[in-house]
Order: C-alpha cells, then structure tokens, then sequence
C-alpha cells in the first residue's frame, strides 16, 4: 500500500525520495542516520547490494529478537543480517570497493552543502569533532553521491552558499534530499528539481540561504 | 609456535610508551580480553592505532577510561565522550585520518611499501602539510606508511602454528593489522590443533603471529 | 547477475586490440576455455597482462602461439621460446616488470590508488626512466597502476551472484585481477546455488564480476 | 647416516651446505634449481616453513605418483604437497610477506656474484632473458639472501670483480655457497669462510675472479 507523504515523517520522507535513485543490481553504501533509512523504502527482488565499510557486502534487515550475532553487525555496531549470496571483506578491500569506483552510490547525511555542491560532514571545528569515518573515502570514490539531510538546522539553512564547516571534499555531490526538495548541484548551481508534497516553491526558497536555480514548473516529489 | 599465554601475561609484554595496532569496529573484533588486561595493567602514554574509539565500555573505550593512552590514531570519535572531555583537557592527542587511508598506510608498512598514494582528502583539512604527487596527470596525496611495536588481533580459530580465522564483519581491520606489528599477538575465540583450518580458509598465515593467547577458561 | 554464457560468447566479447589481466602462475589459475576459446577466435593485438608466459602449450601459451598478442606485460616469459622467437623477430614487445610490483600495480589499479611506491627495482634496470619518491628517509621507486580492459578469472566456485572462490595455488593473481577489469569475466570449474557459499569464504565479491562462463559440458 | 660429502653431486653438496643455514621456526623461499634441493636435506621437524611466491606458505614433499592435484603446485607448476598448517595466500599477499620483511631466508641461484656482493640472476642481454619472476622482489625484502650456484660456468668464474650483467638488486647478499667455497660478502669484500671436502685453498683462489679475504686457516665445510 502507498504510504500517505501526509503522514509520513520528514525523515521518512527523505529515505523513501532517496530510495528511488536506487538502481537494481547496484552496489551501495548507506551512511548512518537517515541514510540508514532508505534500504526500508526498497522494492524487494531488486539484486541491490548494500554494503557497511566493515566488510560486509550484502547487508540484510535487522534479525529477529534474540536472533542476532556480535560477528555479523552493521557500522554502528548493531546486529544486523545478511541476504543469500553476501560476502565478507576485509576493511581494506571494503575502502578499495570504495576508492576503486565499485561502489555505484552513496547516501550520507550532511551538515552544510554548499552552491558549488561541495558537502562537509565531519566536524564542526571546537564544538563537535567525530571524525570523518569513511565519508571522505565514499565522497571521493562513489560513482554517486547523494545526501541525505534535514533542510535546516536550529531554523539555519544547511544549503549555503559556500561551506564555513570543514568539507569532506571538493568533489561535487550528485543530488541533495531533504524534506523539502530534491536538488541537484552541477556545473552552473544548484537546480531545484522537486518540491515536497504540500511545500511551496517559495518555502524552499525561503529556507535555502544558497541560491537555487529555477527552470519553470517544479513538480512535486512522487513517492510511490 | 610459542604454547599460548595469558591475556595477562601479553599486556605485560607492552611497556609504557608503546604504540599498538588495535583492531576492531565499534568494538567488534577487538581482543576484548588483552584490552581489559592491559587496562588493568595501569600502562601509560601508549599510543593507539584503530580505527574508532567505540564507546567507554566498548572495544578499546576501557583503555581511554583508563588513561593509558596519549595519542590516537583513527578515524572516528564521535561516540566516546571520554575521548572528547581528554582530548579538550589536552591529555590525549588525535590524530583523525580518514578510514581507508588509515588502512592502507597500515597495510603498506606491512607489505614493504613506501607510502599510499590516494586520491582520498586532497582539498580538505587532511592534505594540509602533505605532498601532492601526480601521477598520469591526476594528483594524489602521498600518506606514509603506519606501523606499530604491537599488533593486537581478534580471531575467530587459531592453530598451534598460529594461523587465524576471522568470522564476518569481526574480520575487518584484523588480517591487515597482523602484517603490521613488530609482536603479533592474537586472541582467538577457539584454539584447533595443527592442520584443522583448511589451507584455503587462512586469512593469516601463523608466520606472521608471535603470540596466542589462551582461550577463555 | 546474467545467465552463465559460453567461453565462446566470452571471446566474441573482446575485441582486437583490447587490454586483457589473465591470472595464472605457470598455468595453474589460468581459465584454459576461455584462452583457448580466444586463441581459436583468430583476436589480433591484444595486450595480455600476465604473470608469465607459460610453455607453448600450457596457461596464456596458445595466445601467443596464434599470434594474438602484440604486447605482453609479466615477469617471467623464460619457459616460452614462442615468446623468445617473437620477441626478436620483433613481433612481440615484452615489458617485464618484478612481480611483487606487477601484482601490487594491477592492485593500485581496481583499488584507486596512484601507484604503487616500492623499494624493488631501485638500482636496477628496472628503475630506467622512473621517478624515485623519498618518504622518510627511503627511496622508493613509483610505479604506475597497471589496468586492462578485460580481466579473465579462473575460479574454483561461482554462484548466479558471481561470488567467486579459488583453490590453493590456483588462487594466485587471480582476486588482485578481478579487481581491475573494466569488463571482469569469470571462468569457475562449478556454479552453484546462491547462498551456498559461506560469505567468509567468498574471496571475490560479485558485485566485481561481469560475466560467469557455464561450465564444462 | 651421514652421506660421503665425496660422493655427493655438486648441487647436493651446495644444498646439503645450504640446509644448515636454515633456522628453526623460520619462514623460507627456496628458488628453482639448486635451491630447490635444499628442503630434501633439512633434518625433520624444525617448524620450518618453505613458501613459493605462488601464495603456498608450508610446502610439503613431492606427492606420491598419481597423488598430485593440479591446484597445488610449486612455482614451476609441477605438484606438491602442503605439510599440516599450511596456508595459502594470493599474489599480493605473497609479495607483502616477502617485501615486507616478513620472510627470514631466501636461497637463489645466480650467474654472477660480484666483489660488493651484488647478485645478477634474471638475464644474458641478447642471448637469454627469461626475466626477473619473484627475484627482484626476494633480494630485496628478505632479511637473509643465500646465493647456492656452481662456483663456474663454461670455465668462468661466476663470483667476478663487478657484475656485467644487469643487476636483480644492488643490495649486498649475505652468503653464498657453491661446490668449492663458502663465501661471505661483507662491507670490505668477500670472506672466504670455508672450503669443500678435498678442495685447497689455492684451487678456490684460482677458480674465482674476484678477489678473496682470507683470515688465517680457512676450515673445511662441515657437512653433517
């Protein structure tokens, strides 16, 4: 059954538009937080491996209570499972999968995204130091790359002109997914493609401190 | 092979002021064993290369609790606030590196090699001071090699030659930190005889492990 | 995963000139049908890239042999006088490269390293016309990726995912090469069932293989 | 029982010699020719592993006729056998063990051995080149090198002033043995350590064309 966007959370909202970039027989990667969110929005019997930068190619759905393993878990930590035909690398052929452009998409959250389309993820300099993980390795080698955000922070916009936060890279993302819009960064800006379902077109506007493009009608997301 | 000790009788073999190769992700696939003795031991200024400091209680977040350790090597923090609280106290120093590098620089000093040359952190924070070398006309940024007086490894079986097993998403960073550790030791869950891990489900060759750690009582 | 195609369907894939890794050592690892499938299909210019050149008869020897090579890319050609014989007729050029670095180069490629930075070679011949890199005191030489068109596997066990096992001292070159295929076709002596092989024993993940060659009638 | 030193082959005289520099406990690369023969005269259990650059670390004998299996082969690519505890590694990893200075001993045959103790083994320009294989790779990274070879070849001496053919490596060897003398290459040239059974000093001087350091009575080799 079609899930009424009405109802839906915006986090929710946002895995279920990213889920449909997913092509089938794909290689991915799932960043934590919302991005973790996205696998649940996925049309079974797609051939869509899922992989954790430690080491498992094939990740599956959280087990059943009391069914978990220590050795089998997802980047958090968490017990997860595996689907028929998943295997298990060492971490660095995780980050050669990675690095290597085996790895067709990324989905990451992000703090800030600049107009130039450039992400910082990993540190917000004397406040919050957590470290890049993976991301700097998944921004660079993805041939992919989509992020996964909230619009705003505290009412601030995290699509800003140019990043004040540490970037992850210089590399261009391919497109951003928030509750409010789906926006794709390339050469001459970023391009309002989609408006949320009941948002307005000035909404956005008003809650992106970085300028968007505009090219006539922007349609709504369809999030069959 | 040397017959198998204690978790006790390894932490004792690492003084004061040691670096030491750790594996595991968020705690999984750590020696949990040789890390709680260690912690017990009261050893200080170690400096720690693995790939995330996990939580207090978790992976390698006892050794931070204690005190035992002045610099970290890894990629990720952001989940132990004992890390965080020392390193604004100025007593542990971090060293962030992003986590591929982090594994192939380990795997370089394994192997012999000079150096990684990576595409992974030119134009950020990352390459600040680092060189830039082109190569086919596309720049790469040359991170040296990482290596240890000690590696401490988490396997799943081990013989008496040392030869380790790993067991799904516990593997991660254990096979590549054995090549690179002046001591070896592992931590296996199971120690088997001579000749029961098939040549071909060997992900470390026992020439490579110079202690094995006795399985739990 | 595509259905299993023939080791002719497999050749008919290649086309003259293209770049093509053939693992093997001595022949042992070597997909013989889809060699042999190659050599019949009468395929001019290739540049094979291949540990060695085997014996007339034995591993990527029919290749050469047919005359389909126009460059080849290894470390050991000693046991092949086809190899000798085209080389001075000046028919076939011969780069040969040592081959911890030729493996490690073929590494760097399908893992998107720059190259590869090696103490072996310095002060040789092999050294001629390359760039030396000093990283902590140490010369080291740079070596370049190495990368083809096509990578031809020979494995142990397959399943319709393309996950790929190997058997002893058939695995050689064989996990390194399927790393760095634009196109990656596997030649394995079984196919089997998804999910039959344990994921920790999968050592080529199928999401590297392109193309799985049925198995022998 | 103790062979006649007299009545053994030249090779095996080189390999029995060969044999006792091998370590209990040790990690060892034997190369084709000569040093193959090495493993057939190392006294039983003394934990030693031969690895082949082919990723089989604990080779065993030849297998018993119609025993072998074309999976596990040695570097020539006939079969052997894997002694209890054997492992196998892929190509990369082999080379990690070797250049890594994980590998304690190799022994490779050479066709000169100059006065600095620089070994030429890979090609005769012009006339044979088979190329360098693994040896580039061992001479470098291993943390002892023995060169086992006949002492010379058509009548040359093979242990020259300087090398004239191309180098495998401009690292100094640490010993080399032949069916006349051990000799050991050290910073101020080579030590003329040992001389075979019914072998004179004199007839070593004259066999080699690069000059020898000889400290007081030079013993016979002890072939136990």
């Amino acid at each position: 059954m079609r899930p009424d966007p009405h109802l839906m959370t915006p986090k929710d909202l946002i895995a279920r538009r990213v889920a449909q970039e997913i092509r089938p027989g794909t290689l991915v990667n799932l960043g934590i937080g919302i991005p973790t969110r996205v696998s649940d929005h996925l049309p079974e019997g797609m051939g869509v491996f899922f992989q954790w930068e430690n080491g498992v190619v094939g990740l599956g759905h959280r087990p059943p209570e009391g069914m978990g393993d220590r050795h089998l878990t997802d980047a958090g930590g968490s017990c997860v499972s595996a689907v028929p035909g998943a295997s298990i690398i060492d971490s660095a052929f995780s980050f050669g999968l990675i690095r290597g452009g085996h790895l067709d998409l990324t989905v990451l959250g992000g703090l800030q995204v600049d107009a130039r389309g450039r992400l910082a993820n990993w540190m917000i300099p004397g406040e919050y130091v957590p470290g890049m993980g993976g991301a700097m390795d998944l921004v660079t080698g993805a041939k992919r790359v989509i992020v996964a955000m909230l619009h705003c922070v505290h009412g601030q916009s995290k699509i800003v002109p140019e990043c004040t936060l540490p970037l992850t890279s210089p590399r261009r993302v391919d497109l951003i997914v928030t509750e409010l819009a789906v926006i794709a960064p390339r050469e001459d800006g970023l391009h309002l493609l989609e408006t949320a379902p009941d948002v307005s077109l000035a909404e956005v506007l008003a809650a992106t401190a970085a300028p968007l493009l505009v090219a006539g009608e922007v349609p709504e997301m369809d999030l069959r | 092979m040397h017959p198998a000790i204690t978790p006790e009788d390894a932490a004792a073999l690492i003084p004061d002021g040691a670096s030491v190769l750790l594996s595991g992700f968020m705690g999984v696939g750590t020696p949990d064993r040789v890390v709680r003795a260690l912690a017990a031991s009261g050893r200080r200024n170690l400096t720690l290369i693995v790939n995330d400091a996990a939580r207090p209680h978790l992976g390698v977040g006892p050794l931070i609790a204690a005190r035992c350790v002045r610099k970290f090597i890894g990629s990720h923090i952001g989940l132990n606030p004992d890390v965080q609280a020392q390193m604004r106290a100025g007593t542990l120093e971090v060293d962030l590196v992003p986590q591929g590098t982090f594994v192939e620089r380990i795997r370089a000093a394994g192997m012999g090699l000079g150096g990684v040359l990576t595409p992974t952190g030119l134009g950020t924070l990352v390459a600040k001071g680092k060189r830039v070398i082109e190569v086919e006309g596309k720049p790469f940024l040359l991170e040296p090699p990482l290596r240890a007086d000690f590696a401490l490894i988490a396997a799943r079986s081990c013989d008496y030659v040392g030869n380790l097993t790993y067991m799904l998403s516990a593997t991660n960073f254990n096979p590549i930190m054995a090549l690179a550790g002046a001591v070896v030791i592992a931590e296996p869950e199971e120690i088997v005889p001579i000749g029961m891990i098939p040549p071909d489900a060997v992900k470390t060759p026992g020439v490579l492990v110079d202690h094995v750690i006795r399985r739990a009582a």
